[in-house]
C-alpha cells in the first residue's frame, strides 16, 4: 500500500530556522512567509528566520531554543548540506541534541540562487522546507563511529607544491612518502632559469629544498614511481605504489656520471631528445635527468638502451660503473603503504603548440615556447646559458607572443594566469642578453599580485615593445626585401587599429598551462572529481580550495587549476596544514550512515551480497540471514535498495526518511 | 556509394576547362560520376550574404534533387567549385546543427514538392581523388610523369574554412600529394588558402589585383613553375590579370595557372583538348618540363 | 439453530480455486465445521442473498471472501456482507490484492468488452450484440450487474478485518485462521495471516542459491532441463522467491516450478513489483547498458511477471487511462 | 453574447519533479549551478541519497503516485561512482522499470536517468529545463486513481456494460 503520511510522534519538538543569508536568500524568497508556513507544519514548535543562522548569534539561538522549548528536532532552511551541515550539527551536539536529529533544506544553492521568479522560489522553498521537516521527524539519535587515523601521509607529485607540502609536515614530525613519477624531484621549477617577478634564480632557492626532502629523516622519497591504486577512506588509504625499474641500485649510485659518459650511443642520431631540455639536447641510453637530479642517481631509459632492448651491448656502463649499481635485471616493485591523508600536487602540462599551426611552432626553425627559452638561458642549459637561432647566430629581433592556447574558445577557454609574467621575464631576458629588439603581442596584460606590476614597469623602461592584438599568423612570406629570410608577426595593432606585420629573427610563444594529460585516471585512482577539462575539482571555490569530495584527499598547486610558484607554495602549504589537522587528532568520525540488517525480516536470500561494492556482507548460515560488517560498509546503500523484504535498512537515510521526504515535497500545501 | 556531379555555373563558364578535365580524368580512373539533373545555381556566397535563409533552400533544392536522384541510397554529391562546396556544406550543415533553420528549409523544399533528409554527402573533388580513389590508383595511370615540374598548389580560401573537413585549415596538403603524385614538385608556400581577392576583382580592382599578386609573386619567388588551383574564380583572378599586374606592380609575372586535374590528365597522357588545355591564356606549356 | 459462531464463504471474480482450498482441509473440515456454522456459502449450499440482508449486522462471526472485485454485484455484495459479518477475511490472492483478474487493469473496459464479445477467434456474433444491465423481455424486465471500469481488491471498496494470501491459499493458513477466531487471539488488524518473511528462508533449495546469485541470462521453464534440486533463480529462472511471503508450503518449489509471486510482498514492501523488479535487476551480471539491455529481453512481459497477483494492490493500481471516458470511480 | 466576456486567466501548468541526486556528483554538480547562478527551471524538488544505487524503485513509483509528473535520478558518470559501481546498479534497474513504465502508459520522458559530474552544472540547468519543457507539453501526469473503501460506500453504480453508445 501507499506509505502514508505519518503524523509525527507526540514527543517530536521541531524547531525550524530560515535563513536568510544576508540577502543571498532573502532577495528571492519571502523568507517571512517561509518561516510562518513552517510553523504550521505538524510538530513545529517553533520557528524563526535570521541574517545569518551559520553566525555565532545564529546558532546560539537554535541553541537557546533547544534548551528552553527542548526541541528535540532541527531544520535549518539555507545553503547547501555539503557547506554549512557539520557547522550545525555541532551546534546541536553542543546543546545536548543528537547532531543526527538535525535537518539541513538547500533553500540557496538549489533555489535562491537558481531561480527567476521569486512566487516559484517561496513555493520550493516551502516545499523543501516541508521535506526536511517531515524527514528530521524520523530521524534518529545516532552515535558517529569514530576511527583511529593513520599518522603518515602521501604527497603525490614532487614539483615545487609536493616538495613544499612534504617539507612541512616532515618537519611537523609526520612521516611523508614523496612519489614523483620522473626520476627526479623539482617539476617545472626545475627547469626554470629565473623567477618572476625578483629574478632569483630557480635552482639556487629550488635545489637546497631539494636536497632538504632527499636528506630529511621523516621523508620517504620514491622517484621514477606512480601511484597505482587506493583503497580505504579518510584516515586510513590503503596505497599501492609501483617503483618503476631504474635498472639502478639507487643506495649503490653516486652519480657520477662515469656510466653517462661510457655509454655506447655516442653518435647524435642514436640518441633521443632529452626531456629536461625539452628537445633542445640530445641524451643517451643511460643518462642523469639534470645536475642537481634529487636523488642524484642516473636512469636508463628502457626503450633505448641497447642491452634492454636486445640484449645485446657491449655494456660500457657497467664496465664503468665502480660500485656496480647497474642492474639489467631490476624489475618494477608494487609497494603497499598505510597513509591517513593524501595529498594530490601532480601538476600541468604546458600547451602543445603545434596546435596552432599558424604559429609555425614545429615548422619554423626558430619559433620557442617559453619553456625552451628558460633552458636556452639556463646556464647549463644546451647552449650554455646563450639566446641563439638554431644557426648559432643571435637574435637582432624577438617576438614573445603572449595567451598561446589560453583564452582561445578553439583550445582552452581559461587565463593560464602566469604567461604574462612569464612572457616578460622572457621579454626581459632576451634584452639582458642579447640587446635585440623585442616585441610583446598581448591581448590583456594580467600582473596582479605583489610585485608584478612594477616588473612590467621595469621592462617597459628596458624599452620592450608592446603592441595589443592577437597575433593572427607567424609566416616567412616576406612582402618587402626587409622582410627576407625573417619570420612575419601578422597581428591588428588594435590600439591604433591597422593590421601590421612585424619580421622578426624569433619568436617565443608564452603557451598556457593545462593539466596534465592522465588528469581522468588520476580522478578514479583517488576518487576525486574534476573540472570538465580536467583540472582537479576544490570541494569549495572559496571556502574549501585545497580541500576535495573525499575526506583525505586534498589539492596543491597547478593540478587544481593554473597557478604561478608565489601561489602554488602557499597553497601546498595550506594543502599540509589540512593534512596535518586530520592525521594530528589520530581519530576521524565517521558518518553513521552505513547499514544493517533487520535480522527477523531477512530472509537470506543473498540479494544484496554480490551487490555490497566493499564486501562487506556475509550470510550467517546458522540464523539464514545476511550481516553487515559495520567496519566495512561506507554507506552507499545499494544493498537497501536491492533488499526484496525491507530488512536491509541505512542509518540516515532510512525508507522512512526518504518516504517522508517524497511525501514533503510533493504534498507540502 | 553513388558519386553525383554539381557542376555549378562556373564549369558550365569561365570554368569549363575543370570540368573537361576532372571529367576527363575521372573516366580514365574509370570512376563513374552523373551529373546532377536539373540542378541551380548554388547562391554563391552572394546571395548568403542577402538573405541566408532563401540562400539556404536555394542551394538545399541541389540537395533534395541529389538524395531523390539515387532514392536515398548512400551518394556523394562533388561540387568541384569551391563556393559551391562550402555553400552546400553549409546548408547541410546548418540544416542538421539548427532545427529551425532545418524546418524553415524543409518547408520551403515541399513547396517545390521536394523534401530532403540529410543524407547526401557533399564532397570537394580533392577528397574525392585522394580518400575515394586514392594515390595508388592514380599512379596506376601515370603514363607521362610531370617530373621536374615546380608546382604551387594553391587552395583558395573556401575550401577549408570555416569547415576543414578532408584536409588541415592552414596547412592543407592534399592537392600537393597529388601532384607528387603525378610526378611534379609541389613547392613549401605559405599562401595556400590566402584570399585570392575573389570578387574584389570585379569590385574594387586595384585591391582585387593585389591580392592576386602577392600570391602569385611568392609563388614565383618560391620557384614554382605553374600554380595548380581548385576553384575556377581563383583560377580566373590568378591568370587573366596576369598583364595588368605586370602594369600595376611593374613586375614581369607571367606563370600558367591550370586546375588540378589539368595537370593529372597531362600526366596521364590525355590529349590536351580533352583537358581543356586551349582555353588557358598562359599556356602550360610554357612551364619548362611540359614542353 | 445452534449457537456455534456464523460464517459466511462468498465468491466475486473468483475461479472457484479458494473453495477448493476449503475442500483441501481433508479432514480437519470436519473440525471446521463443527466448530462453525456456514450460514453463507453459494458454492456449496443452497442460501440466498435474501438470507443474507435478512441477518441482523454483525451478526456473522466472520466472512471469507474471495475473487476480485470488478461488478456492482460483486461491490454490492462486499457491502452488504461487511455490514452482516464481525470480521471479513479477503481471502486470496484475488480479493487480497486483485490477483490475476487484476491484470485486467493494462486494459480500458472498451477493449475487454470488443474482444470478449466480437473480436475473439472463437465469438460468433454478427449481430455485435452485448449484455445490457436492464433488459426488457415480454416476461418482464431483467437486470444484470454492472461491468467496472476496472478491477478492484476487496479493500478498495470494503473495510477488511485480516487478509489470508495464496492462490490458492494453503489450508493450513486457513486453519491458522478459524483457530485464531475460535480463540479470540487475533492478530492486529489489517494483518496477513502469514509468516513476514520472504519464502527464501525456509525454501529447500537455498542451500545451493550461490553466494553471489549474478544472473547473465534469464530463461523461461520451457526452455531448460530444470534441475530439481538446485535454486532456480540460480538456473535462470525467474523465481520471486526472494521477494514474496512465505507460508504456502513451497508447492512450486517442489513441482520443480519458480515462484510466481502468489502470498503477495512482506509487510515492509510497498509495491511487490517494485521489490521483485528492484532485487532482480540488481542482480544482472553486467554494467554494459546494451548487455542490460539484451538480458532482459528475455522478461517481455514485466508487469504480467512482477504483478501477476497484485496490480491493483500496486502503486500504479492501473494502466494510465484505461478508465477515461467511464463514469466509474 | 456581450463584447466584454474576458477569458479566465488559465495558470501555466508547472510540472512538479521529484530529484534524486547522488551526493558526490549530481547533488554537487546541482550546487555549483548555484554557486554559479545558473537559472533554470523552479520544478524539481532535489532528495539527496548517498549513491544513485540507493535509489529503490518504490521511491520512484511512489513520487509518481503522490502527485509527481516527473522523476528525475542523477549519478556519477560511469566508471566515476563514489562507491565504484552503485551508478550501474541504478541503471540496471532503471532499464527494467523503464519497461514496466511504459507498459503502464507512462512516458518515457516523465522518468529520466542522467549522468551528471560534480563539475557539470550546466548539464544540471540542460536537463532540467529540458525535462520540465518535454513534461509541460505532455501536461500532468494522471494515474488511475486508486479506489478507498470509504470513499466508495455510496459510489455511484458503474456505466452499464453494454452502456457505451
Amino acid at each position: 500500500m501507499i506509505m502514508e503520511p505519518s503524523a509525527p510522534t507526540e514527543e517530536t519538538r521541531i524547531g525550524v530556522y530560515i535563513c536568510h543569508c544576508g540577502a543571498n536568500i532573502a532577495a528571492k524568497v519571502d523568507v517571512e512567509t517561509t518561516r510562518d508556513f513552517a510553523a504550521t507544519l505538524p510538530g513545529v514548535i517553533v520557528a524563526r528566520d535570521y541574517k545569518f543562522a551559520c553566525s555565532d548569534p545564529g546558532q546560539e539561538m537554535i541553541q537557546q531554543d533547544i534548551g528552553e522549548l527542548n526541541l528535540n528536532r532541527v531544520v535549518v532552511a539555507s545553503c547547501s548540506p555539503l557547506l554549512h551541515e557539520k557547522t550545525f550539527r555541532n551546534a546541536c551536539a553542543a546543546a545536548g541534541l543528537s547532531p543526527f536529529c538535525f535537518q539541513m533544506a538547500n533553500i540557496r544553492e538549489h533555489v535562491s540562487w537558481v531561480t527567476a521568479d521569486p512566487e516559484l522560489a517561496l513555493e520550493k522553498a516551502k516545499s523543501l522546507v516541508a521535506a526536511a521537516v517531515r524527514r528530521v521527524a524520523r530521524a534518529r539519535a545516532l552515535t558517529p563511529k569514530q576511527v583511529p587515523v593513520h599518522p603518515d601521509v602521501l604527497v603525490v607529485g614532487g614539483g615545487i607544491a609536493g616538495i613544499h607540502a612534504a617539507l612541512i609536515l616532515a618537519n611537523a614530525g609526520k612521516k611523508v612518502y614523496l612519489v614523483e613519477r620522473r626520476p627526479t624531484i623539482g617539476g617545472h621549477m626545475a627547469q626554470f632559469d629565473k623567477t618572476f617577478p625578483t629574478m632569483d634564480c630557480a635552482a639556487c632557492i629550488l635545489t637546497p629544498k631539494m636536497s632538504d626532502v632527499k636528506s630529511h629523516p621523516n621523508i620517504t622519497m620514491w622517484t621514477y614511481s606512480e601511484v597505482e591504486e587506493v583503497a580505504g577512506f579518510t584516515g586510513n588509504f590503503k596505497v599501492k605504489v609501483r617503483r618503476k625499474a631504474r635498472y639502478i641500485k639507487e643506495d649503490l649510485c653516486v652519480g657520477c656520471n662515469d656510466c653517462v659518459e661510457a655509454c655506447v650511443l655516442k653518435k647524435e642520431k642514436t640518441q633521443v631528445p632529452d626531456e629536461f631540455n625539452v628537445g633542445l639536447s640530445k641524451r643517451k641510453a643511460i643518462y642523469m635527468p639534470f645536475p642537481q637530479a634529487t636523488p642524484a642517481c642516473v636512469v636508463i631509459d628502457p626503450k633505448q638502451c641497447l642491452q634492454l632492448m636486445k640484449g645485446k651491448c657491449a655494456q660500457a656502463c657497467v664496465e664503468a660503473c665502480e660500485r656496480a649499481a647497474i642492474d639489467f635485471d631490476q624489475e618494477d616493485e608494487i609497494l603497499d603503504v598505510d597513509v591517513g591523508a593524501i595529498i594530490i600536487a601532480t601538476g600541468y602540462q604546458p600547451f602543445n603548440a603545434r596546435k596552432i599551426p599558424e604559429y609555425g611552432y614545429g615548422r619554423f626553425d626558430n619559433v620557442y615556447t617559453t619553456l625552451e627559452i628558460e633552458r636556452l638561458v639556463n646556464a647549463s642549459g644546451p647552449t650554455g646559458g646563450e639566446i641563439i637561432l638554431r644557426d648559432g647566430s643571435v637574435p637582432k629581433s624577438v617576438g614573445i607572443i603572449h595567451c598561446v592556447g589560453s583564452r582561445d574558445r578553439r583550445f582552452n577557454p581559461w587565463c593560464s594566469n602566469v604567461c604574462c609574467m612569464g612572457a616578460l621575464k622572457a621579454a626581459h631576458l632576451v634584452k639582458e642578453r642579447t640587446g635585440a629588439e623585442v616585441f610583446n603581442f598581448y591581448v590583456d596584460m594580467r600582473t596582479a599580485f605583489k610585485g608584478y606590476e612594477e616588473f612590467y614597469d621595469q621592462v617597459l623602461a628596458e624599452g620592450v615593445q608592446f603592441i595589443r592584438g592577437r597575433v593572427a599568423e607567424v609566416t616567412d612570406w616576406a612582402m618587402t626585401p626587409a622582410e627576407q629570410g625573417k619570420l612575419v608577426i601578422r597581428v591588428e595593432d588594435t590600439l591604433i587599429g591597422v593590421a601590421r606585420r612585424i619580421p622578426v629573427d624569433m619568436v617565443v610563444l608564452a603557451v598556457g598551462l593545462e593539466p596534465q594529460p592522465d588528469s581522468g585516471s588520476v580522478t578514479r585512482t583517488f576518487n576525486i572529481s574534476c573540472s570538465p577539462e580536467g583540472f582537479f575539482l576544490e570541494r569549495h571555490p572559496k571556502l574549501g580550495p585545497v580541500s576535495t569530495f573525499t575526506d583525505g584527499v586534498f589539492l596543491a598547486g597547478a593540478c587544481q587549476g593554473p597557478k604561478d610558484i608565489p601561489e602554488t607554495v602557499a597553497q601546498a602549504g595550506a594543502a599540509a596544514a589540512e593534512a596535518l589537522c586530520l592525521v594530528d587528532r589520530g581519530f576521524v568520525d565517521i558518518e553513521p550512515n552505513t547499514a544493517w540488517i533487520e535480522e527477523e525480516f531477512c530472509s537470506g536470500c543473498k540479494t544484496c551480497i554480490p551487490l555490497c561494492p566493499f564486501h562487506a556482507i556475509e550470510r550467517d548460515e546458522e540464523k539464514g540471514v545476511a550481516v553487515i560488517n559495520e567496519a566495512l560498509c561506507k554507506g552507499c546503500g545499494t544493498c537497501v535498495a536491492a533488499c526484496p523484504s525491507g530488512a536491509a535498512r541505512q542509518n540516515l537515510f532510512t525508507d522512512e526518511q526518504i518516504y517522508e521526504e517524497i511525501e514533503g515535497v510533493l504534498s507540502y500545501a | 556509394m553513388r558519386y553525383l556531379y554539381y557542376p555549378g555555373c562556373s564549369l558550365k563558364g569561365t570554368g569549363r576547362a575543370y570540368e573537361e578535365s576532372l571529367l576527363s580524368v575521372f573516366e580514365e580512373l574509370r570512376f563513374p560520376v552523373e551529373e546532377l539533373g536539373d540542378w541551380n545555381c548554388c547562391g554563391a556566397t552572394a546571395y548568403m550574404s542577402v538573405d541566408e535563409m532563401k540562400a539556404f533552400a536555394l542551394a538545399a533544392r541541389n540537395l533534395a534533387l541529389a538524395e531523390q536522384a539515387v532514392q536515398r541510397e548512400p551518394v556523394s554529391l562533388i561540387a568541384p567549385c569551391n563556393a559551391c562546396y562550402l555553400v552546400l556544406a553549409k546548408v547541410q550543415r546548418s540544416m542538421a546543427q539548427y532545427p529551425h533553420i532545418g524546418r524553415a528549409i524543409a518547408d520551403a523544399l515541399v513547396e517545390a514538392g521536394l523534401s530532403y533528409h540529410g543524407d547526401v554527402h557533399v564532397r570537394h573533388p580533392l577528397d574525392v581523388m585522394i580518400n575515394d580513389i586514392g594515390l595508388d590508383i592514380i599512379a596506376k595511370h601515370i603514363s607521362r610523369p610531370l617530373t621536374g615540374l615546380k608546382v604551387a598548389c594553391y587552395y583558395g580560401c573556401q575550401v577549408v574554412r570555416p569547415f576543414a573537413t578532408f584536409d588541415d585549415q592552414y596547412i592543407p596538403t592534399s592537392m600537393d600529394q597529388l601532384m607528387e603524385c603525378v610526378g611534379a614538385t609541389p613547392v613549401d608556400w605559405p599562401l595556400k588558402t590566402r584570399c585570392c581577392g575573389s570578387s574584389l576583382t570585379g569590385t574594387i580592382q586595384e585591391a582585387g589585383l593585389r591580392l592576386s599578386y602577392i600570391i602569385l609573386k611568392e609563388a614565383r619567388d618560391r620557384g614554382a613553375d605553374a600554380v595548380a588551383t581548385c576553384c575556377p574564380l581563383c583560377q580566373f583572378n590568378l591568370e587573366c590579370y596576369q598583364r595588368r599586374m605586370r602594369r600595376a606592380f611593374d613586375d614581369d609575372i607571367d606563370i600558367p595557372v591550370a586546375y588540378f586535374p589539368q595537370f593529372m590528365g597531362k600526366a596521364m597522357g590525355l590529349e590536351d583538348h580533352r583537358l581543356g588545355l586551349q582555353r588557358l591564356f598562359v599556356p602550360l606549356t610554357s612551364a619548362p618540363a611540359l614542353v | 439453530m445452534s449457537d456455534k459462531p456464523k460464517a459466511g464463504f462468498y465468491w466475486c471474480a473468483s475461479c472457484g480455486g479458494c473453495e477448493e482450498s476449503v475442500v483441501d482441509l481433508a479432514e480437519d473440515i470436519l473440525d471446521v465445521v463443527a466448530a462453525i456454522d456456514f450460514v453463507f456459502f453459494p458454492v456449496a449450499m443452497d442460501f440466498k442473498r435474501e438470507d443474507v440482508e435478512a441477518m441482523e449486522d454483525g451478526e456473522m462471526t466472520v466472512c471469507f471472501i474471495n475473487g476480485a472485485l470488478r461488478t456492482s454485484e460483486h461491490r454490492e455484495m462486499a457491502r452488504l456482507l461487511r455490514r452482516k459479518s464481525r470480521f471479513l477475511i479477503a481471502y486470496g490472492s484475488c480479493s487480497y490484492q486483485g490477483g490475476i483478474p487484476g491484470l485486467a487493469n493494462l486494459y480500458p473496459r472498451e477493449e475487454i468488452l470488443r474482444f470478449v464479445y466480437h473480436d475473439s477467434p472463437s465469438t460468433e456474433n454478427p449481430e455485435k450484440n452485448r449484455p445490457q444491465p436492464h433488459f426488457r423481455a415480454p416476461e418482464g424486465d431483467l437486470e444484470l450487474p454492472s461491468f467496472d471500469a476496472d478491477v478492484k481488491a476487496l479493500d478498495q471498496v470494503v473495510d477488511v478485518d485480516y487478509y489470508i494470501p495464496g492462490c490458492a491459499p494453503p489450508p493450513s493458513l486457513l486453519k491458522a485462521a478459524v483457530e485464531a477466531l475460535l480463540s479470540g487471539e487475533l492478530p492486529p488488524k489489517g494483518s496477513v495471516i502469514a509468516p513476514d518473511r520472504a519464502m527464501c528462508h525456509t525454501c529447500p533449495r537455498i542451500g545451493t542459491k550461490p553466494e553471489k546469485p549474478m544472473i547473465k541470462e534469464f530463461k523461461r521453464p520451457w526452455q531448460i532441463e530444470i534441475d530439481p534440486d538446485k535454486c532456480l533463480l540460480a538456473q535462470g529462472l525467474v523465481c520471486l522467491g526472494a521477494a514474496t511471503r512465505d507460508g504456502c508450503g513451497h508447492l512450486c518449489i517442489n513441482a520443480n516450478m519458480p515462484c510466481t509471486g502468489c502470498m503477495g510482498p512482506v509487510s515492509r514492501v510497498h509495491d511487490h513489483g517494485a521489490a521483485i523488479l528492484t532485487s532482480l535487476a540488481s542482480l544482472i551480471d553486467s554494467n554494459d547498458p546494451q548487455e542490460i539491455e539484451d538480458a532482459l529481453d528475455d522478461i517481455p512481459d514485466p508487469a504480467g511477471t512482477f504483478y501477476r497477483y497484485g496490480l491493483p494492490h500496486s502503486l500504479l493500481y492501473a494502466k494510465c487511462g484505461i478508465t477515461a471516458g467511464n463514469g466509474d470511480a | 453574447m456581450p463584447d466584454d466576456v474576458s477569458l479566465p486567466v488559465v495558470e501555466e501548468f508547472q510540472p512538479r519533479i521529484v530529484a534524486f541526486f547522488c551526493n558526490w556528483c549530481t547533488y554537487t554538480a546541482s550546487d555549483l549551478a548555484g554557486t554559479s547562478r545558473m537559472t533554470y527551471a523552479p520544478n524539481t524538488r532535489v532528495i539527496r541519497v548517498m549513491c544513485s544505487g540507493r535509489i529503490d524503485p518504490q521511491f520512484i513509483l511512489t513520487a509518481l503516485r503522490r502527485g509527481a509528473d516527473g522523476v528525475l535520478l542523477g549519478g556519477c558518470r560511469p566508471g566515476d561512482c563514489h562507491y565504484r559501481e552503485g551508478n550501474y546498479k541504478c541503471l540496471r534497474r532503471f532499464t527494467l522499470l523503464k519497461k514496466y513504465l511504459a507498459q503502464m502508459g507512462i512516458e518515457e520522458q516523465r522518468v529520466r536517468l542522467e549522468w551528471i559530474a560534480a563539475s557539470e552544472a550546466d548539464r544540471v540547468q540542460k536537463v532540467t529545463n529540458q525535462m520540465v519543457d518535454q513534461i509541460k507539453n505532455l501536461g500532468p501526469l494522471h494515474l488511475e486513481h486508486i479506489p478507498h473503501a470509504e470513499a466508495l460506500h455510496d459510489a455511484p453504480v458503474a456505466v452499464a456494460a453494454g452502456g457505451a453508445p
